[in-house]
């Protein structure tokens, strides 16, 4: 087992940092489980949407919301993020911490413009049509799905601020590597939810 | 840190089980807290036999007795029966695959307190006007009708206590695949820790469906939200799915391990390796996977059409296959064997019958168009007791005295063990076989009252008996507990003497890493693999070393505290002032504690092979 | 008198055990009594699986006896190791193939009886005439039912009344406010429910049965088939009950008609009286006391009494005679909790108990 | 454990890591390329009027799924070795998803 308090160069330093440690690779295990179950929740999210998306009650309904370039926008910068997250990994495996740092923060400089694009799109839904979570079940189901995947956000910043406040001083380790690689794991998770929002949700409530 | 077991204060046995991130104590804490809420559970169960006894009672009135039985269905399920499974499981698997400690250590701790909080937050509910009353399954109609705060309890107590379950699941998963001993391959994994890895797969993946209907249900209750709300184009119909999406996965999350601890007891007690061991696996798997395409045979009635209802129908009896496959697997295990009738063995091969009983009224409730007449009567009811009773409950009594041993250290004493088996199976048939006579003679389910002259009078009295048996069993079965951590005496590593898994090449109970040296492992049934060969205990994997072990934390408690008071405020939000403040110091408290997790190092500690040596010279006789 | 009362508890106990002996209850609730053909299909599929199900427990309690008795430890046996068996893959073939036989065996007939119950058409036929098959329209309310012959106009509550030997077919409609009830006639066929927001005016959601009762079985089980809810609706679900008559053809014509025709008359002074009470105390606000409901559907807050004075019970569980109606009017809640009638008039002196009592007693359609 | 690589000297391991880490991260932004395509795509193909109806919602549906597969494969690194576990899981996870889905679209009633 590799000792976590071992003197760490690029040159020693693992292939695979994330699973070097038991540790470590119970943290990859489980992270992944845990997508698994997540995959679950958003599902049964998107069930409901699926099932309540018509039912706009005389008010707003998906047509007269969404506005593509907005969604546009959003998914782009989320995107982007994305592959700025892998940038980290990257620079996290050749050893760089000060890049991976780098790189994270621009992520999280992504992930803040996204939820405020997501704010103003809810503040604006809220004021100019009225649409809200109690309006109608439409409403409820939209503000919920979208919400949670907000929420995810949201906490996904948090995580990965702290992440990177906390060993900004320290450097790399093989204690702290699988922490950001499986923070990683859990932003291009919320991408992938994000991608199957911006076709279900808006795109198709665009369709109709 | 302690490793040896010095007498200590109360205040510091507390303290040690409030921070221990330990798998084996924390087993003990599923242990006592399941119990009580299995003793809870059961006098509410009393409550409704008493009600239900003879015609026009009115021992308990109508509204009392839709909370009675709303909280027994829940307490049972969720806080006695899963936790209950939990203690064993935390106690056990990990010996049983080899290994030092769980996945998770810290997580293990925290699912215990979320679900213990959960449920003190339930119950709570009797005393703060009144518990939930619209049965265990909450459908939205009524849910979204019923007054006061018992359905708030509900939902926010089970959200608790699910985030628990959720975190105990991945935290066996991620043990079961991580952490085996050399040698210890799928294939050679007892069955228990097996049903264990396919239950928590399940939990994995329907317990996010429930969290969904519960917040869907609660946003609707607290906020006003729509989904259920028809005359906003809401759907009731949208919550029974995602409730079923995981209650029927629910129920086997609930058998499978059953399953495997008498697939684990039968074997010991007849000599004899598990028949058909690789087509019990896979008759396991094929459980898991069948159970989630199932769901919708509890809503035959609810109008889904013919189609809807043929498809499943089919579907749901697919299950009885490899369930079959299991009932004969363990016949012929016992087939040829040298059986003792040591009572974890009776509990085992009473279950049989039992269990198969139960298992073929459920495919007499799949055939969809009988099931119109079946459903929501008594007859149900008499299935589900016959499957959750004589499949779960006799497990848990088998695994609880057969296990005891090895978790206590100390034997419960075989004739009272016995004397509870007695009363208790002949208390169970008592009272829930007439039951499926009841259903079919026209009484429906969940009714606080029937009227005379429906020709039900005698039947219901019947089935009242039959449960003051299982009370009796249970009171002696306190007794034996009692009088056993008085009066018990020592036992050895292998207290029954026919140990086959890795459980029994351990101290009883173990110490706090388990195993000094990681065993290597040389086939099915380590153990037994090792004694056939004339060795007296496992040999190790690897050379002495220094173990390193968690350390222990407050932390998880915190933060379950935190989620126990955040709950507080969200139910009272409308009501009070201080509500709304008391959601922000909840959960600041929970993501303050999270918060200091992750920023504070833990690398834990090391047990020094010189300690370790120490020991074996003097601590132990 | 203490004799007396033993003797005739000893009676009922016999009655009751023989009861249990015959296994088959009651013959006006029992699905174990089918008298329809909906019912009958249910029970051949009950008969059906019971009986593959005896073959599965006998062959478990075969061999389970077997293995029980015979390979017990006996004295002397204390170190003997028995052969550690793998398996045996022909064994595992045999209990794999013939459960899966079994089932087969089971899931043809019901697939096919689960599309046979659900073929409901001729309710949406446009060409369907009244007399072509009569159409009920169920509506569930907390603790009543409302029985709607819509082709009529004519509106009844509490107790069903259904032509016999002939497909009757059902509409379950439960209000958008309301909770979730289930439509059940134990003797006569398998539930459905009446889910929230059915709305059969608007169409929505509206599930659809069809039922038979059977006119010589309908004899022997008396004068009444028990209805229930079966989908727990709050405190008083269990006193959800509705009565059923099943009566020929021809009488129901003659029923349906003498409902069109009806008109609510008191005779007696007191029931005059009655009547006016009826009006003073708002009870017709939501009451309606003929037949011929114009009200829309939402409207019709409780139970039409039209045929009140006929029935069978008071508010479905409730013997039907003076006291009971006296004591209902006086206090619902001791009844039929959180019934939606309590609190909702004015308190009742024992004169005018008296008078309302006389005038719903007097409520009758029927000529003889 | 802790030296997963087998080359004896550790200085040639690392230039031939950093090239393999390097080519990778070349794929990872292709894989992006491709991903933002889709999106445009997706995107077009709803604003755009002339497309039959019917043909838009399997389409843009079929383009997130691979889209998702990119994601899954390449950024989450399900092509490594190491991750048949997380895909057997991730996939049972789609299998019940999935289930939820179709159910909720077809059966629930209306
Ligand atoms: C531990 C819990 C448990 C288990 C294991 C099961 C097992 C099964 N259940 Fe049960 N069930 C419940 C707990 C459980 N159930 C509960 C709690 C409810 C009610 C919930 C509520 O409404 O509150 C319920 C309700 C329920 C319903 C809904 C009834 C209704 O509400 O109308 C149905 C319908 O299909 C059903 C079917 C089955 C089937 C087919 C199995 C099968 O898995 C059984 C398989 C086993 C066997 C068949 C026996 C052994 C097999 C052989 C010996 C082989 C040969 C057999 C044949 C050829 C038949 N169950
Ligand atoms: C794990 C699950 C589980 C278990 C073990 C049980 C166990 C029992 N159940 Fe339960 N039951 C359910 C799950 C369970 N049940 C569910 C899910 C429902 C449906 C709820 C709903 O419709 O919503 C239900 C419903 C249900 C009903 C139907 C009520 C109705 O529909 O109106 C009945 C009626 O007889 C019943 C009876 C019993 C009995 C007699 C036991 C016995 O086996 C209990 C035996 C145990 C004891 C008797 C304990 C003894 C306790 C003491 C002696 C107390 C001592 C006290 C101290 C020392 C403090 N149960
Ligand atoms: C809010 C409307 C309301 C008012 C006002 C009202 N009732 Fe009722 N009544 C009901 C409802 C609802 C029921 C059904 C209760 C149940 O069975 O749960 C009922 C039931 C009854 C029954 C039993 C009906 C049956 O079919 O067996 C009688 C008789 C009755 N009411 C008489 C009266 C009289 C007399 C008055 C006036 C003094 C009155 N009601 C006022 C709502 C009302
Ligand atoms: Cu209506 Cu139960
Ligand atoms: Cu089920």
């Amino acid at each position: 087992m590799a000792n976590v308090e071992d003197k760490l160069t690029a040159e020693n330093f693992p292939a695979s940092p994330e699973k070097a440690t038991l540790e470590g690779k119970n943290k990859f295990t489980g992270f992944w489980l845990f997508l698994g179950g997540e995959t679950v929740l958003f599902a049964s999210l998107f069930a409901t949407f699926l099932a309540l998306r018509e039912s706009s009650a005389g008010g707003a309904t998906t047509q007269e919301l969404f506005d593509i370039p907005l969604t546009f926008a959003a998914t782009m910068l989320l995107l982007t993020s994305s592959l700025t997250s892998v940038y980290a990994m990257y620079h996290m495996k050749n050893f760089n911490f000060g890049k991976m740092q780098l790189w994270m923060i621009i992520t999280v400089l992504l992930g803040l413009g996204f939820l405020i694009l997501e704010i103003y799109e809810f503040n604006h839904y809220v004021h100019h049509f009225e649409f809200t979570i109690t309006s109608s079940a439409l409403g409820s189901a939209f503000y919920t799905l979208v919400g949670t995947h907000g929420m995810h956000v949201a906490f996904g910043l948090l995580w990965i601020t702290t992440l990177i406040v906390r060993n900004a001083r320290r450097g790399l380790s093989l204690y702290n590597a699988p922490k950001y690689y499986v923070a990683s794991l859990y932003w291009h998770f919320i991408d992938v939810v994000w991608v199957f929002i911006f076709t279900i949700v808006y795109l198709m409530g665009m369709v109709g | 840190m302690s490793t040896l077991t010095q007498k200590k204060g109360v205040g510091a046995v507390l303290w040690d089980y409030l921070t221990t991130v330990d798998h084996k104590k924390i087993a003990i804490l599923y242990l006592i807290a399941g119990g009580f809420f299995f003793l809870v559970g059961g006098l509410e169960a009393l409550l409704i036999r008493i009600q239900l006894a003879i015609p026009n009672n009115d021992f308990v009135s109508a509204g009392v007795y839709n909370e009675i039985l709303t909280m027994h269905g829940t307490t049972m399920i969720f806080l006695a029966a899963m936790p209950l499974l939990f203690a064993l499981m935390n106690a056990v698997v990990p010996l049983q695959i080899g290994a030092r400690d769980v996945a998770f250590p810290f997580l293990n701790s925290l699912g215990f307190w979320l679900f213990f909080f959960g449920g003190v937050f339930l119950n709570l509910s009797w005393f703060l006007g009144g518990a939930p009353d619209a049965g265990w399954t909450s459908y939205a109609s009524l849910a979204i009708q019923s007054e006061g705060h018992g359905v708030d309890f509900y939902l926010l107590g089970l959200q608790v206590s699910g985030l628990g379950t959720l975190i105990a699941g991945i935290n066996f998963l991620a043990t079961i695949i991580n952490m085996r001993a050399p040698g210890m391959t799928y294939m050679r994994m007892p069955l228990f820790t097996w049903t264990t890895f396919v239950a928590s797969a399940l939990i994995l993946f329907a317990f996010p469906a429930l969290t969904v209907g519960l917040a869907l249900l609660m946003f609707d209750r607290l906020f006003g939200t729509a989904f259920f709300d028809a005359g906003l184009g809401g759907n009731t119909v949208i919550y029974e799915h995602l409730f079923w999406i995981f209650g029927h996965p629910e129920v086997y999350i609930l058998v499978l391990p059953a399953f495997g601890i008498f697939s684990d007891i039968l074997p010991v007690f007849s000599r004899k390796r598990l028949f058909g061991y690789s087509s019990m696996v896979f008759a396991t798997v094929l459980i898991g996977f069948l159970g989630f395409m199932v769901w919708a045979h509890h809503m035959f009635t609810t109008g889904l059409g013919p189609i809807a209802n043929a498809i499943f129908a089919v579907a749901t009896m697919a299950i009885a296959v490899p369930t079959g496959i299991k009932i004969f697997n363990w016949l012929f295990t016992i087939w040829g064997g040298s059986i003792k009738f040591t009572s974890p063995m009776l509990w085992s091969v009473a279950f049989i019958p039992s269990f198969v009983m139960g298992g073929v009224t459920g495919v007499m409730l799949a055939a969809a168009a009988a099931d119109y007449q079946y459903h929501d009567t008594y007859f149900v009811v008499a299935h589900f007791h016959y499957v959750i009773v004589g499949g779960v409950v006799f497990s848990l009594f088998a695994g609880t005295v057969y296990w005891w041993p090895k978790m206590f250290g100390k034997m419960l004493n075989e004739f009272l063990n016995k004397v509870t088996f007695v009363l208790f199976f002949i208390g169970f048939h008592l009272t829930f076989f007439i039951q499926h006579f009841l259903g079919l003679w026209g009484m429906p389910r969940r009714i606080f009252t029937f009227l005379p002259g429906q020709g039900l009078d005698m039947a219901n009295f019947v089935s009242t008996v039959g449960a003051f048996f299982m009370a009796a069993a249970t009171i002696i079965l306190l007794i034996n507990i009692i009088y056993t951590s008085i009066k018990g005496e020592k036992v050895g590593d292998d207290p029954w003497g026919d140990g086959r898994t890795l459980e029994w090449a351990v101290a009883s109970p173990p110490a706090e890493y388990n195993f000094k040296q990681t065993p290597l492992v040389r086939g099915l049934d380590a153990l037994w693999v090792e004694k056939m060969a004339g060795n007296k205990g496992m040999t190790p994997a690897e050379p002495l070393g220094d173990i390193h072990m968690p350390n222990g934390s407050i932390l998880p408690f915190i933060m379950s505290l935190g989620l126990f008071v955040a709950s507080f405020g969200l139910l009272y939000r409308e009501d009070y002032g201080w509500a709304f403040p008391l959601i922000i110091v909840g959960f600041i408290i929970t993501f303050g504690a999270m918060f200091f997790r992750s920023i504070i190092d833990d690398h834990g500690y090391h047990i020094h092979k010189e300690d370790l040596l120490k020991e074996e010279k003097g601590g132990k006789a | 008198m203490r004799k007396r009362l033993t003797k005739w508890r000893l009676l009922s106990l016999f009655a009751a055990l023989t009861l249990v002996l015959a296994g088959c209850g009651e013959p006006f609730l029992s699905t174990l009594q089918p008298a329809g053909e909906v019912a009958d299909m249910q029970y051949d599929l009950m008969v059906l699986s019971t009986l593959i199900m005896v073959v599965v427990i006998a062959v478990v309690t075969v061999i389970f006896i077997y293995v029980v008795v015979k390979f017990r430890r006996r004295k002397g046996e204390e170190n003997n190791i028995p052969v550690q068996v793998e398996g045996n893959h022909k064994l595992e073939i045999i209990w794999t193939v013939i459960p899966i036989l079994l089932l087969l065996v089971l899931t043809v007939p019901v697939v096919s009886a689960t599309f046979k119950l659900a073929d409901v058409d001729a309710i949406e036929d446009k060409n369907r005439k009244p007399e072509d098959a009569i159409v009920v329209n169920v509506r569930a309310n907390l603790y009543w039912w409302e029985f709607e012959y819509a082709d009529y106009g004519v509106v009844t509550s509490q107790e069903l009344v259904v032509p016999t030997d002939e497909k009757v077919y059902f509409n379950l409609e439960s209000n958008q406010d309301e909770v979730k009830h289930s439509f059940w006639i134990p003797s006569i066929g398998g539930k459905m429910d009446t889910n929230v927001d059915s709305n059969i005016e608007k169409g929505t959601n509206v599930n659809q049965m069809w039922l038979k009762f059977d006119s010589k079985r309908a004899d022997q089980a008396g004068e009444y088939f028990y209805g229930k809810c079966a989908e727990l609706c709050g405190p008083s679900h269990a006193l959800m009950d509705f009565k059923v008559k099943a009566i020929s053809r021809d009488e129901f014509d003659q029923w349906i008609s003498e409902m069109e025709n009806s008109k609510a008359v008191a005779t007696t002074d007191l029931a005059k009286q009655g009547e006016q009470l009826f009006e003073e105390k708002g009870c017709i606000s939501c009451h309606a006391v003929t037949p011929m409901d114009e009200r829309p559907a939402a409207a019709r807050t409780a139970p039409n009494l039209a045929t009140f004075g006929e029935r069978s019970t008071v508010a479905g569980v409730l013997k039907h005679n003076e006291e009971s109606i006296r004591n209902w009017l006086k206090d619902p809640e001791a009844y039929k909790p959180a019934n939606k009638m309590t609190g909702t008039y004015p308190k009742l002196n024992d004169e005018e108990l008296d008078a309302l009592t006389e005038y719903l007693m007097g409520l009758k359609v029927t000529s003889n | 454990m802790a030296n997963n690589h087998n080359s004896t000297n550790p200085k040639v391991d690392l230039v031939y890591r950093r090239k393999k880490n390097a080519e990778e991260m070349k794929h990872q932004v292709i894989t992006f390329g491709m991903m933002i395509f889709l999106t445009i795509v997706a995107f077009i193909a709803v604003g755009y009027d002339g497309i039959g109806e019917w043909f838009k919602v399997p389409f843009i549906i079929t383009l997130a799924v691979i889209q998702v597969i990119f994601q899954l494969y390449y950024f989450m690194h399900m092509s490594h070795k190491g991750h048949e576990m997380s895909a057997l899981f991730l996939f049972s996870g789609v299998f019940v998803a999935a289930l939820t889905v179709l159910a909720f679209t077809t059966i629930i009633w209306w």
